[in-house]
């Protein structure tokens, strides 16, 4: 059990793995990324969809596995660049690395599967993306650069 | 932090007037919205989502369902007033390819893609 | 240290002791009380208000301490109240025992000093107002109830 | 999260418009643009609350700081445009029965106090 808020310079978030708290992890994320003057409206667009993504991923890990305990999202602002880190307590056993050449979003016929976009969507809206798993859980990293990056 | 569908007609289209932000919470409405519709015989569907600044991709996943369950009975769903992030959305995801973007007025003539 | 988020029901907000986080904190306490549709939205400002002044007392005991560590939020979430607490780990020695008969607000020559709104603000806005000292520090536990209640 | 103060000037008062949240992180803002405008002679000051949704007690406390200034130099300071939520906060501190509320185009003429 890993929930436990360290010392560091970041905003933590624990909610409930519940859908009704994506609006206000959404919130924060506009509200951490408005303290980054560097950040435009279209990037912090970009980092709440990811985010929101990430969550509902959570959310539904959780409920797969009927666990209680809550999910954390953790913002780190650094001069040049925001990271939040979603983490989840659902050891669903899911292995990130099935998922290192998904089916692109244009293949024929894609669209018969209503599912699956969240992972993709996520990789093209942040500058970077990692999911790592941990014990308990997974944990999925989402960074936007302040600057233009190659990622317009 | 509810969705609101207002439902009005346009010729033969029935349009889903959404307002707020369609993601994992508020999805299941919209979806019971679009399958009634359908179940009642009005097959041909626009969402209008020009009260909607917000959708992920559990919110496409739902047009797309809708989109299929029209289009299985005959008729056909469109989106209309569709603002610069959600047409991002759906850029990204190639739903802007199959879901085709009408005016609220004339739910028959497509503009083209969204 | 007791910044572990208890796997409870209810929302934990970590923050830097840092003036900048103050509009982050009354957003997520905005967001929060949205989720519970007995709320209206003035109460939801009085809440706004009484956690920021609760907050802003937290960073300035922080400062005084020079204190690195993180302030908490906690907002549980009950079907006819929120109650949010605020915590800080900045052990002044601050006994709000002292504060219990505060100079009333409209005492002739009040205004001459620019500080000491905090605490009667917060008293009159939210329902339920109660400081304890903590080992670490100080908690102040705010509660607005969904209802119309004696306080309007 | 800035807040931004647009100097003007009304007869022989000078007008300082205030936009967005006045608490613990704004505050020094409006504090330094209140002395300084003091210092450099213009001790009649009115603060344009029209564009401030949010101020708590350290906001208060800087109008309360500015009010003494003002007046210490044979001026005075008033506010203009007091929505609810900031009268609600003048009402119950007791500052608006010390703050002359003005209308912008005349702050000679004060409508009563907050
Ligand atoms: N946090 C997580 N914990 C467990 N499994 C996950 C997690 N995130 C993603 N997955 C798995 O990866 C799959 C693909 O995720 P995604 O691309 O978001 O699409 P969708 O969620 O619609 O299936 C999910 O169906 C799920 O099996
Ligand atoms: N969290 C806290 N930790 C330590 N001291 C506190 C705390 N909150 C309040 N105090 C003390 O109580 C006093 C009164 O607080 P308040 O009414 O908010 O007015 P102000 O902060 O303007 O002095 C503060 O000056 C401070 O000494």
């Amino acid at each position: 059990m890993t929930t436990d808020l360290k010392p560091t310079g970041g905003i933590t978030l624990a909610i409930p793995a519940q859908p009704e708290y994506l609006s206000l992890v959404r919130a924060v994320v506009a509200a951490a990324a408005a303290l980054d003057p560097g950040l435009g409206d279209a990037r912090i667009e970009d980092l709440r969809v990811a985010v929101s993504e990430a969550t509902t991923n959570a959310i539904e890990a959780h409920a797969n596995l009927g666990s209680e305990e809550r999910i954390t999202i953790r913002c780190d602002l650094a001069d040049d660049r925001i990271e939040v880190e979603v983490q989840d307590h659902a050891a669903t056993g899911f292995d990130p690395g099935d998922l290192e050449s998904p089916a692109p979003l244009d293949t024929p016929g894609r669209l018969d599967y209503e599912g699956g976009f969240g992972i993709p969507l996520m990789r093209v809206l942040a500058d970077e993306m990692k999911i790592r798993s941990l014990d308990h859980g997974t944990a999925v990293q989402l960074v936007v650069y302040a600057s233009p990056t190659a990622k317009d | 932090m509810l969705l609101t569908v207002r439902i009005s007609q346009s010729g033969s289209w029935t349009i889903l007037s959404v307002h707020g932000e369609i993601d994992m919470a508020t999805c299941p409405q919209l979806r019971q919205e679009i399958v009634a519709q359908i179940s009642g015989g009005n097959t041909h569907l626009v969402i209008d989502l020009g009260g909607v600044e917000f959708i992920d991709s559990t919110g496409l996943g739902v047009l797309i369902g809708g989109l299929k369950r029209a289009r299985s009975q005959g008729g056909d769903l469109r989106v209309s007033r569709v603002g610069d992030r959600l047409e991002k959305m759906f850029a990204l995801t190639g739903l802007g390819d199959v879901l085709a973007v009408v005016d609220l007025a004339d739910p028959e003539q497509a503009q083209g893609a969204a």
